[in-house]
C-alpha cells in the first residue's frame, strides 16, 4: 500500500478529505447529488456542524494518515448558521494555511472554500478542481506517517 | 536466559468472560499450549490488546489451576477498557510473569487473615486458591472481603459457597451501606476488621484493596497489635516494562514490578512512601 | 467494543445501481465492532425500519450505522426507529452513500469503495457515539413581531387571533410601513389607506397585541422558546397616556424639517405624526430638530398642549422581555438612484423615484394629490418611466429582479392618465414581468387602454434642456436611438434590503444573502423559517415582494410561530459542548467566541496540598448552546468538546477514511 | 594494534568503516553537534567536547519498534522486529562511555537482560576519543572519570597534530581497524600522550552522599530545589545516564506496531496511573526522584553515583538547575561537616 | 566575573525589600547567579538573606512570569522583577486568566538586552574570564588579554531583535526606560524561508525538526503554554504520538506554534530553551507576521486589554485563501 506513495503514475489516485459544514457545504454536496452532478470519488466528506468546528489538528491528522489534500468548506461569510463560525474559521484557517505552507506544503494541499447549500454546482466544481490540482501535484509525502499503512 | 526480547508478548486466547460487577470482568486466558507460563500467587502479567497497548494485571487464578490464567479487570483506563470489549476466541498478547509473588513458604504453618476490598480481591484470590490447594501447610484462614455494594463484590458465589465450605475457614463479608436483601455485615472493611478483633498470634495478614482502605486497614491491624512483619500488602503502580528498566514504578531503589508488588509492611516502612 | 449493526439501503437502484451492496456488506462485517450487517431495498420504509428495529433486539446492538441517503434527509427517521427499539437515537450514525456517493459517481468500481470508506468512517464514529439527551425547554407564550408594515401587522394579528400575546415593535412613530405611503394598489387599484388603515386600527385595538412604536431592538439573547429581548423605547417626549392626538402641538410647532414619509418632498414639524392616519396618533418630538432641545427655548408645544402631555424629561427606556418566537418583518428600502449618474437623479426636481411619484397622487401628499411637476407646478404631458434602475444589473447593481416595479409602473401610468388625461407615458423596460393573479391583464390595460408606450431598451442619458428633460435611449428591439423630451422621469429604483438589515441580522442571529436580505431556512420547503429555530421572516425583508405575497408570508410565519407557541415543551439541541473541568484551565477564550453566550465562568473548589484552592473554569449552558463547536477549536487543550461531533469522533473518521485508499 | 591516519584522510576512513554498518560520529548540525550517521560530505566535528545529546540512543534508541502485529478478525499475529544490524560509534568521549557502562548494568547485568539493548551493544564497535581540552561545563574530574581513557572501548583514539592515533583494545576493535586496511598506517611507534585534563572544579564531596541521602527523603532541601524547575525533560534527555522509556502502540484495526521510546521522570504523566492517581504528582516529587535516583537509588543498587560529569545538564537546563546545584544543595560539598 | 551594575542591584534590592520586609508581599521572584558568571537562576526570595543573592546583570535572561502559575497558589501576593518580555508574558497570562493582577506586584526593569554566552566565547576566541560593560561596549577578558566589542554584537538573537525592552506593565519602574528600540528585522529569516520553493522549505523543517527530542522545554518555558494538560499528553484523543517520526515532529511543532497564534509574545524563551537549537522562533514569527498582515498589527502582551486576533473577527476580514 505504501508503495503508492512512490508511484506517481501507475494507478495512483489522490485521497482528499473534505470537512464540510452541515448547513451550507454539506447541503451543497447533497444538492450536487440530487442534481446528479459528478465529481471524482477521491473526495470523502466528513460532516461537521460548522466550519468553526474544524480544528487545524484534524487537518494535520489527515495529512499524517495519508491524505493528499484537505478541503474545508463552509457557509459564505455572513451566512453562517451560527452567525460567526465561519468568520472565526476564516481567521484561524488563514493563519493555519499560511503556517502549513511555511512548513513546506504546496498551497493546493490545503484549501478552504465557501459553498452554500444552493451551490451544488460549485460543490462539484470545487471537488473536481481540488482533485485535478492534487493529481497534478502528485502524492503527498509531507507529514505522511508511513506506518499507518505499513501493516495491513 | 533466552535471547528473546523480554518485551515481546506471546499470543494468548480468551476462553471466556465473566461479568463480575458493572465495571469488573474476569477474563480466562490460555496460551498457545496450555498456560503461557508458570507463576506464583501475587505475580502479574502484561496483557496487550492492539492497537491500544498493554498494561499490567495481577493474576487472580491460583497456580494450581492448570487450565488457564484468570484476570479480574476493572475498567479504569484505555487498555482495561479495551479488554472489557474482547470476545471469546479473541487473541491478545501476554507476557510475564512479573514480580515477586507472596512469600508462600514463609507463610507456612501460620494462620492467615486475608483482607480484601473490591477489585483488591484479585491477587488475594490467587493466593487463597493456592493455600486451599496446600491446605495442610496453613492454619486457620479468615477472609474479610468488602465492597461498596453487594453488586461490587467479585467472585461472589465462589467466596460465599466454595470458600466458606473449606475446612477451618471463615469468610466475613461486608458492604459499605445497607442494601435490600443484604444480611451480612454493613460497614467499611477496616472497621469490620477491628470489630472482628483478630488476634495477631502466629498470624499473617494479607491485604489488598483501594489505597484508602489499605491505609486504614494497616491502622486497624496495628491497633490489633499486628507487627509490621506480620502484615503483607501488594502495591499497584504504573508500569511499562515489567522488568525494572523503564523507570516508573520505583519506591526508592526498589522496583515494584520486579521486587514487588508484594511487600511486608516492614519493608514498605523502610521505603519512600511514593505510591 | 460496541456492538454495531450496519444497514445498507439500495434506495431502489438509486444506491444499488452504483454501489455493489453485497461487497459493501461484506466489508462492513469486518469493521471493528460490527456484529451484524444487513441490506434492504428501501430502508426508510416501514418494513426497512422494522428490519433495523428487529436486529437491534435480536443482536443486542448498541450502535447502528445506516448507509442511506443524506442525514439531512432521513437521519431523524432512522433515529426515531432506533429509539422505538429502545436505543438512544444518538447512537445511530448515517453514512451518506447516496447524495455523496451513488448519485455523483457513475460506476460501481468507483462508487463501491467510496461507499465502503464512508461506511467505515460512520462505523468508527458510531463506536464513539454516546447516548445523548436533548434538553427540554420551556416555551414563553409570547411572540415578538419586528416591523410594523403590512407583513408585521398581518403576522401580529394572526398570532393574536390564535390567542397569544404579541409585541409588535416598530421603529417609526407609527405602524403602516411602506404600504401607508402608497396611493393605490395594483392590480385592483384599491386605495391603499382604505385597506391598510382598518388593519392598523385593528392591530392597535386588539387585546392581544401590544403596540410598541418608536422602539428598536437593542439585544437578543437566548434561543427558541426563550428569546430574551431588550427593546429600546425611544423617548417620544409625549406622554402617550395623556396625549389625545388633537394635533395642536404640531400645528403650533415653529420648526420644520423634510418629511421622511413624504420622501423629503415636503416638510414636517419637529413634533409630528408621520402621516395623518398614523397609529397611534401620538406625536413624537424630533430631538435633533426641536428648538427647545437644540437651543433651550421655544417650548410652544408644551404651552399649547391641552392635556399637558409634553414631557421633555422623558428618557429612552429599555424593556426586557422574553418571547417564545420572533417574526422579523422589517421590509425594504428603495435604492437611491443617484449612484446612476446617467439618470440625473437628484440633479433635477422632475426626476423622481417610483415612491416619490406615488406621493404626488396622494391627497395628503406634497402636491395635495395634484400630479404636477415639482419644478414649475405644471401637470406633466410626457412622462418617461425607466424600469430596472439598479435591478437586474449585474455590473453595477443588484442581480435580482425587484419584482414589484413592472406592476407599480403600470399602475402609476394608469393613475397618471386618470389625473392628467392628456399625459402620455413611455416605459423603458428590459422585460415586463407580470406573474400574479390579474397582473398580466392589468399591465395590458395600461398599454392598450391607457396608451402607455412600452419600449424595450435602456436609457443612456437624461439631461434638462429648456424646461423639459431629454431622455436618450436605445430601443433594443429595433436598434434605433430614441430621444424623448419628457416633462418628468420616474425611476423604478430597485427594492433593496434595509440599510440596517446586516446589523439587525447579527443582533438577532439570522443570516442574510449577499444583498442582505434575510435567508430562509430552505428556499422551497422552509420559506418562512430561518436557520435559527424560533425566528421567522415575512415580507420584503426576505426578498422584494408585493403586498399579497407579503401578507401571505406573514400569515405563514404567524402559523409557524403559533405552532411553536402552542407546544408545552421544546426539545433543545442534544449535540452541545461540554467542559472537562479537570482539564479546563479557565482561560475563557471559549467564552469570548461563543455566539450564544452559552459559556460562563464558574468557580471550582479543588484540593491543593492540605487545603483547597478556588479555580475558575468554563461551563456550558446546554440550553443556550446550539452546537456549532467553535469553542472546541479555540480550546487548545481540548477541554471543551462537542457532543456528537467530538474530537475523538472526528479523528476516528479521518483515520477510518484514510485507512482505505 | 596501533594505527595512525592523517586527519585529512579521515573521510576515506569513514567511508570504509560505514561499509560495516551505519557509522555514528559527531556531526555539526547547524549550531549543535550530534552523533549522526555518517554520509558523504557530512560536516564532522571531532574537536567538539561533548555533543548536545549523548550517544546513548545507539543502544537505547529514541524510538525503537520491536514488533509489528496483524489483526484479522479475532486473530492476532505478532511479528518481532528484524535483527539489529552492526554499527560503529566513532569519536565518543570517555565520560559518555563511562555512562554506557552504567546503562549496561541496568540493561545487561541486571536480570532479566534487555535483549534489544544487548544486541545493539554487542553489534556496535566503539571508537573512543580521548579529550584534549574540556569545555567549561565539564566536571568529570569530580567523578574520577579519566578524560584520556575509556573503559570498554574497542578502539581508543587520540587526536595528534594533524593525525589520529588509533589502538585496538578488543577483537572487535581489531576487526574494525582491519576493515580500514591500507588507509591506516602503522602506528606502533606512536605513543598516546598522557594528558592531565583539568575540568571545572566544583570540589564536590561525593563520598558518603548516597548513604547520607538514605534518610533525607523528606529533607527541606527538596522544598526549595524544585521551585525553579520548569518540568521539561531536557536534563533527562541530554543525560547520558538516564534511561527511562515508554512503550506505545501505533496502529489501527488491521494492525500496527509497538515501539519503545525515551521518556522522562520529569513528566507528570510518567507515573500517572490509569485511574488518575499519581505517586509523584508534582515537580517537587519528580525533581527529588531524579536526583535521588542519580545520587542514592542507583548507587544503592550498583555502587556508584549515576553521573559522569559530562556537564550537559549544566549547559542545557533552561533555568540552570542542574545536578551540581542539587549536590551542593544537599551538602555534597561538605558531607563531613553535616 | 561579570561586573554587576552595583547601583542598579542596590536600587532593586531596596525597592523590593521594602515590600517584602514590610509584608506587602511574601515572595519576590528575581534572579541569582548560577555556577558561572554567565549564568543566572530564578531566585525565590522570601527573606533578607535571600535578597542578598538577588542580582541584575546581563545574564538575567530567564523569564520569571511563568513561575507565577505555581507561586500564586502558595502566596497571597508575590513580587516579580519584569523585563520587557517578562511583562508581556505577564500580560499574556493575565489575558488567559492564569494570574490575578491584584496578587502581583510588578517591578519594571528596562532591559538592555541579555548577552549570549556562545557569542562571548566566539568573540573572545575562548571562554572569557569575565567581562566589563561600558556604555554600548563590552570588554572581554581572557588569558590572552582584553578585547572590546560592541554590546549589540554579543547579545542574544532574541534580544537583538527585541522591539519592546521596556516593561509594558509594571507597578513600579525601578530603572530608567530604554525607550523603544529600532524595529529590528525580526521577520527577515521568515521572509527568506518564504522565498524558498515549497519542497526546500519542507526539507529545511524536516531536518531542523529531526533533532527534536520532544523534551518539551520549549513548551514549559513558554508563557503562552498554560494548559493544565497539553494536547501532546492527552490519551483520549491521542493527538500526538510519541514516535520520533517526521510526521509527529511536524504535528508537535506546527500545533505548538499554531496555539500561539496571536498569543506569542515573541520572547524567544522556547528557542533559547531548546537543547538542540531548533529555530522555533521562525515558526512563531511567521504567525505573528501573518496575523499582522491579515488582521492588523497586534503585539501579544503589550496591552492586556486588547482583543487577541483569534478571539474576534470582522465581517470584511481578508482570507489567506481565495474566497470565490
Amino acid at each position: 500500500m505504501s508503495a503508492a506513495l512512490n508511484d506517481n503514475t501507475a494507478g495512483w489516485e489522490p485521497l482528499i478529505v473534505s470537512f464540510c459544514c452541515n448547513w451550507c457545504s454539506y447541503a451543497g454536496g447533497d444538492l450536487a447529488g440530487t442534481s446528479r452532478m459528478t465529481y471524482p470519488a477521491n473526495v470523502k466528506v466528513i460532516r461537521v456542524p460548522c466550519s468553526g468546528r474544524i480544528n487545524p489538528m484534524f487537518v494535520l491528522r489527515a495529512f499524517q494518515r495519508g491524505a493528499d489534500g484537505v478541503l474545508v468548506a463552509g457557509c459564505h461569510p455572513g451566512d453562517c448558521h451560527y452567525t460567526s463560525g465561519n468568520y472565526q474559521s476564516r481567521r484561524r484557517l488563514s493563519a493555519f494555511k499560511r503556517l502549513v505552507e511555511f512548513a513546506g506544503f504546496e498551497p493546493e494541499r490545503f484549501e478552504v472554500r465557501w459553498i452554500s447549500s444552493s451551490e451544488g454546482d460549485k460543490f462539484a466544481e470545487e471537488m473536481t478542481e481540488m482533485t485535478e490540482k492534487i493529481k497534478a501535484l502528485g502524492p503527498n509525502g509531507k507529514m505522511r506517517d508511513a506506518r499507518w499503512q505499513s501493516v495491513i | 536466559m533466552s535471547s528473546v526480547n523480554v518485551l515481546l508478548p506471546q499470543q494468548a486466547t480468551i476462553l471466556d468472560i465473566t461479568e463480575e460487577t458493572p465495571d469488573i470482568k474476569t477474563l480466562r486466558v490460555v496460551g498457545k499450549e496450555g498456560l503461557p507460563f508458570d507463576f506464583m500467587p501475587g505475580q502479574c502479567a502484561m496483557l496487550s490488546i492492539p492497537p491500544v497497548g498493554e498494561a499490567i494485571f495481577s493474576i487472580t487464578s491460583s497456580p494450581t489451576c492448570r487450565e488457564c490464567l484468570e484476570f479480574s479487570i476493572k475498567d479504569v483506563g484505555k487498555v482495561s477498557s479495551a479488554l472489557h470489549s474482547v470476545v471469546p476466541g479473541q487473541q491478545i498478547g501476554i507476557r510475564g510473569p512479573y514480580g515477586n509473588g507472596f512469600p508462600v513458604d514463609e507463610m507456612k504453618g501460620k494462620d492467615l487473615l486475608f483482607i480484601g476490598g473490591g477489585i483488591g480481591l484479585a491477587p488475594l484470590r490467587s493466593l487463597i486458591g493456592y493455600c486451599f490447594a496446600h491446605r495442610e501447610d496453613y492454619g486457620k484462614i479468615d477472609i474479610v472481603y468488602g465492597a461498596r455494594s453487594p453488586a461490587d463484590l467479585i467472585r461472589k458465589s465462589e467466596v460465599q459457597e466454595s470458600w466458606a465450605e473449606e475446612p477451618n475457614t471463615d469468610v466475613h463479608l461486608t458492604v459499605d451501606a445497607e442494601f435490600p436483601g443484604w444480611d451480612k455485615n454493613v460497614g467499611f472493611v477496616p472497621t469490620y476488621v477491628s470489630d472482628l478483633g483478630f488476634k495477631p498470634e502466629n498470624k499473617i495478614a494479607i491485604t489488598c484493596g483501594p489505597p484508602i482502605m489499605i491505609k486504614f486497614v494497616l491502622q486497624a491491624l496495628e491497633k490489633l497489635n499486628f507487627t509490621p512483619d506480620q502484615v503483607i500488602t501488594t502495591l499497584e503502580m504504573r508500569m511499562k516494562c515489567g522488568v525494572g528498566k523503564c523507570g516508573r514504578c520505583n519506591l526508592g531503589p526498589v522496583y515494584v514490578c520486579k521486587d514487588g508488588p508484594v511487600f511486608t509492611l516492614e519493608e514498605l516502612n523502610a521505603l519512600p512512601a511514593e505510591y | 467494543m460496541p456492538r454495531t449493526g450496519v444497514f445498507i439501503c439500495h434506495c431502489g437502484s438509486n444506491i444499488a445501481g452504483t454501489v455493489d451492496i453485497d461487497q459493501a456488506l461484506e466489508a462492513s462485517r469486518n469493521f471493528p465492532g460490527v456484529v451484524h450487517a444487513d441490506e434492504y431495498r428501501y430502508l426508510c420504509s416501514e418494513v426497512g425500519q422494522d428490519i433495523i428495529k428487529k436486529a437491534i433486539e435480536e443482536y443486542n446492538l448498541d450502535r447502528v450505522v445506516v448507509g442511506t441517503c443524506s442525514p439531512r434527509m432521513h437521519e431523524n427517521t432512522f433515529r426515531k426507529a432506533a429509539a422505538e427499539a429502545g436505543l438512544n437515537p444518538y447512537l445511530l450514525e448515517v453514512a451518506n452513500i447516496r447524495e455523496h456517493c451513488s448519485w455523483v459517481h457513475k460506476d460501481m468500481e468507483v462508487g463501491t469503495p467510496k461507499a465502503i470508506a464512508l461506511l467505515r468512517a460512520a462505523a468508527a464514529k458510531a463506536a464513539l457515539n454516546d447516548p445523548l439527551e436533548a434538553p427540554e425547554l420551556d416555551v414563553e407564550k409570547r411572540a415578538l413581531v419586528i416591523g410594523g408594515g403590512i407583513a408585521g401587522i398581518q403576522a401580529a394579528l394572526d398570532i393574536a387571533e390564535a390567542g397569544y400575546i404579541v409585541d409588535l415593535v416598530e421603529k417609526d412613530p407609527s405602524i403602516g410601513g411602506r404600504m401607508a405611503q402608497l396611493e393605490k394598489t395594483f392590480p385592483t387599484l384599491d386605495c391603499s389607506a382604505c385597506i391598510l388603515t382598518p388593519k392598523m386600527v385593528e392591530a392597535a385595538q386588539h387585546p392581544n397585541i401590544n403596540l410598541m412604536t418608536y422602539c428598536e431592538i437593542d439585544e437578543v439573547k437566548g434561543f427558541v422558546g426563550q428569546f430574551d429581548v431588550t427593546i429600546k423605547q425611544k423617548a417620544r417626549y409625549v406622554d402617550p397616556v395623556k396625549c389625545t392626538g388633537c394635533g395642536i402641538c404640531w400645528e403650533k410647532c415653529p420648526s420644520k424639517t423634510p418629511s421622511e414619509f413624504e420622501m423629503g418632498m415636503t416638510k414636517r414639524k419637529s413634533i409630528y405624526v408621520p402621516f395623518p392616519q398614523a397609529v397611534p396618533m401620538i406625536p413624537v418630538i424630533d430631538r435633533e430638530r426641536c428648538l427647545y432641545f437644540k437651543k433651550g427655548r421655544c417650548q410652544i408645544c408644551e404651552k399649547e398642549c391641552p392635556p399637558q402631555a409634553i414631557d421633555y424629561e422623558q428618557q429612552d427606556e429599555y424593556i426586557e422581555r422574553r418571547y417564545g418566537a420572533i417574526v422579523v418583518a422589517t421590509g425594504y428600502d428603495q435604492l437611491d438612484p443617484s449612484v446612476y449618474g446617467e439618470y440625473g437623479y437628484g440633479q433635477h426636481p422632475d426626476i423622481l423615484t417610483g415612491l416619490e411619484f406615488e406621493r404626488l397622487f396622494n391627497a395628503s401628499g406634497p402636491t395635495g394629490g395634484k400630479v404636477v411637476r415639482l419644478s414649475d407646478g405644471k401637470p406633466p404631458k410626457k412622462v418617461v418611466f425607466i424600469q430596472c434602475v439598479g435591478s437586474r444589473d449585474k455590473a453595477r447593481g443588484m442581480n435580482y429582479c425587484s419584482k414589484i416595479c413592472c406592476m407599480f409602473t403600470a399602475k402609476q401610468a394608469i393613475l397618471l392618465k386618470e389625473k392628467v388625461p392628456e399625459a402620455k407615458s413611455y416605459v423603458f423596460y428590459i422585460d415586463v414581468r407580470t406573474a400574479g393573479k390579474g397582473y398580466e391583464e392589468f399591465q395590458r390595460r395600461a398599454a392598450e387602454e391607457y396608451d402607455v408606450a412600452y419600449m424595450r431598451g435602456q436609457v443612456g442619458k437624461i439631461f434638462p434642456e429648456d424646461d423639459y428633460l431629454v431622455v436618450r435611449g436605445v430601443d433594443s428591439l429595433s436598434g434605433r436611438n430614441i430621444e424623448i423630451k419628457a416633462d418628468m422621469v420616474v425611476l423604478a429604483a430597485a427594492s433593496i434590503a434595509r440599510h440596517d438589515a446586516p446589523d439587525l441580522g447579527r443582533l438577532i442571529g439570522i443570516n442574510s444573502d449577499s444583498y442582505h436580505f434575510f435567508n430562509e431556512a430552505h428556499p422551497k420547503l422552509k420559506p418562512v423559517e430561518t436557520h435559527t429555530a424560533g425566528i421567522f421572516i415575512a415580507g420584503a425583508c426576505q426578498a422584494p415582494k408585493d403586498i399579497p405575497d407579503s401578507v401571505a408570508q406573514a400569515s405563514a410565519a404567524a402559523v409557524k410561530a403559533v405552532g411553536l407557541l402552542s407546544k408545552e415543551k421544546l426539545l433543545g439541541e442534544a449535540c452541545t459542548a461540554e467542559v472537562d473541568h479537570s482539564q479546563c484551565s479557565g482561560c475563557l477564550n471559549c467564552e469570548a467566541i461563543c455566539p450564544y453566550t452559552a459559556i460562563t465562568p464558574v468557580e471550582l473548589e479543588e484540593r491543593y496540598k492540605d487545603g483547597t484552592l478556588q479555580r475558575t473554569v468554563a461551563e456550558v449552558n446546554p440550553a443556550l448552546c446550539q452546537g456549532c463547536g467553535s469553542c472546541t477549536v479555540t480550546c487548545r487543550s481540548g477541554s471543551i468538546n462537542l457532543k456528537g461531533f467530538s474530537n475523538e469522533q472526528i479523528l476516528a473518521e479521518v483515520d477510518a477514511i484514510c485507512l482505505q485508499r | 594494534m596501533k594505527k595512525i591516519i592523517a586527519r585529512e584522510k579521515l573521510p576515506e576512513l569513514w567511508k570504509s568503516l560505514s561499509e560495516l554498518g551505519p557509522l555514528f560520529l559527531p556531526v555539526q548540525e547547524g549550531p549543535v553537534v550530534l552523533f549522526q550517521p555518517w554520509q558523504e560530505g557530512a560536516e564532522t566535528n571531532l574537536d567538539t567536547t561533548n555533543t548536545a545529546v549523548p550517544p546513548k540512543d545507539l543502544f537505547l534508541p529514541r524510538e525503537e519498534t520491536y514488533m509489528q502485529y496483524r489483526c484479522k478478525g479475532k486473530e492476532l499475529e505478532v511479528i518481532p522486529a528484524e535483527e539489529v544490524k552492526p554499527a560503529v560509534l566513532f569519536g565518543v568521549h570517555p565520560c559518555d562511555l563511562y555512562a554506557v557502562e552504567m546503562l549496561d548494568k541496568v540493561y545487561m547485568e541486571q536480570d532479566p537482560p534487555d535483549e534489544l539493548y544487548k544486541k545493539r551493544r554487542e553489534n556496535t564497535t566503539i571508537v573512543a576519543l580521548s579529550c584534549a581540552s574540556p569545555d567549561p561545563f565539564c566536571f568529570c574530574n569530580d567523578f574520577d572519570v579519566n578524560p584520556a581513557e575509556a573503559p570498554g572501548t574497542d578502539v581508543m583514539a587520540q587526536l595528534k597534530n594533524g593525525s589520529v592515533l588509533l589502538e585496538a583494545k578488543t577483537d572487535k576493535g581489531k576487526a574494525l581497524l582491519e576493515q580500514a586496511g591500507d588507509l591506516l598506517e602503522d602506528g606502533s611507534g606512536e605513543e598516546f600522550a598522557r594528558r592531565e585534563v583539568k575540568t571545572a572544579d566544583f570540589n564536590l564531596k561525593l563520598d558518603g552522599l548516597p548513604e547520607d541521602l538514605k534518610n533525607r527523603f523528606e529533607d527541606p532541601v527538596w522544598d526549595e530545589l524544585f521551585k525553579s524547575c520548569l518540568g521539561c525533560g531536557v536534563c533527562t534527555y541530554v543525560c547520558p545516564t538516564c534511561y527511562c522509556f515508554d512503550v506505545e502502540d501505533f496502529g489501527h484495526e488491521a494492525g500496527g506496531e509497538r515501539f519503545r521510546c525515551w521518556d522522562s521522570c520529569m513528566y507528570g504523566h510518567f507515573t500517572e496511573m490509569a485511574g488518575g492517581h499519581n505517586p509523584r504528582p508534582g515537580r517537587k516529587e519528580r525533581v527529588r526522584q531524579r536526583f535521588m535516583h542519580k545520587l542514592r537509588y542507583y548507587p544503592e543498587t550498583f555502587g556508584q553515583i549515576a553521573c559522569v560529569g559530562c556537564g550537559r545538564c549544566l549547559r542545557s537546563c533552561p533555568v540552570n538547575l542542574d545536578i551540581v546545584q542539587a549536590i551542593q544543595a544537599l551538602g555534597g560539598e561538605t558531607v563531613e561537616q553535616r | 566575573m561579570a561586573e554587576r551594575n552595583l547601583d542598579s542591584v542596590k536600587k532593586i534590592r531596596e525597592a523590593v525589600s521594602q515590600d517584602l520586609l514590610g509584608g506587602r508581599i511574601s515572595q519576590v521572584l528575581g534572579w541569582e547567579k548560577g555556577h558561572y558568571w554567565w549564568q543566572s537562576r530564578p531566585l525565590f526570595a522570601r527573606s533578607e538573606a535571600d535578597l542578598e543573592k538577588l542580582t541584575w546583570d546581563s545574564f538575567c535572561v530567564i523569564n520569571l512570569s511563568r513561575y507565577l502559575l505555581e507561586e500564586l497558589k502558595d502566596h497571597e501576593k508575590v513580587g516579580v522583577l519584569v523585563k520587557g518580555c517578562d511583562a508581556r508574558a505577564f500580560n499574556r497570562l493575565l489575558q488567559d486568566n492564569m494570574v490575578k493582577r491584584e496578587q502581583v506586584i510588578l517591578y519594571g526593569l528596562p532591559c538592555p538586552g541579555m548577552l549570549d554566552y556562545n557569542r562571548l566565547c566566539e568573540e573572545a576566541g575562548a571562554v572569557p574570564d569575565g567581562i566589563v560593560e561600558n556604555n554600548g561596549t563590552v570588554v572581554l577578558k581572557t588569558d590572552g588579554g582584553e578585547k572590546e566589542v560592541q554590546r549589540e554584537d554579543i547579545m542574544l538573537d532574541k534580544c537583538r531583535e527585541c522591539v519592546y525592552p521596556d516593561p509594558a506593565a509594571y507597578d513600579q519602574m525601578l530603572l530608567s526606560p530604554q525607550g523603544e528600540r529600532e524595529a529590528a528585522e525580526r521577520f527577515k529569516p521568515v521572509e527568506e524561508l518564504e522565498e524558498l520553493p515549497a519542497d526546500e522549505r519542507f526539507a529545511y523543517w524536516e531536518k531542523e525538526l529531526s533533532r527534536c527530542l520532544r523534551c518539551y522545554a520549549c513548551r514549559q518555558a513558554c508563557p503562552f503554554c498554560s494548559c493544565r494538560e497539553c494536547f501532546v499528553e492527552q490519551e483520549n484523543p491521542r493527538w500526538q504520538g510519541r514516535a520520533y517520526q517526521p510526521s509527529e515532529n511536524f504535528m508537535f511543532h506546527l500545533v505548538r506554534a499554531y496555539h500561539g497564534t496571536g498569543r506569542c509574545i515573541d520572547c524567544g524563551e522556547c528557542e533559547r530553551s531548546c537543547p538542540v537549537d531548533i529555530p522555533l522562533q521562525e515558526l512563531n514569527r511567521k504567525l505573528i507576521k501573518d496575523i499582522n498582515e491579515l488582521y492588523g498589527d497586534y503585539e501579544a502582551g503589550l496591552d492586556a486589554e486588547a482583543e487577541p486576533p483569534l478571539l474576534t473577527y470582522r465581517p470584511d476580514d481578508p482570507a489567506a485563501f481565495s474566497e470565490k
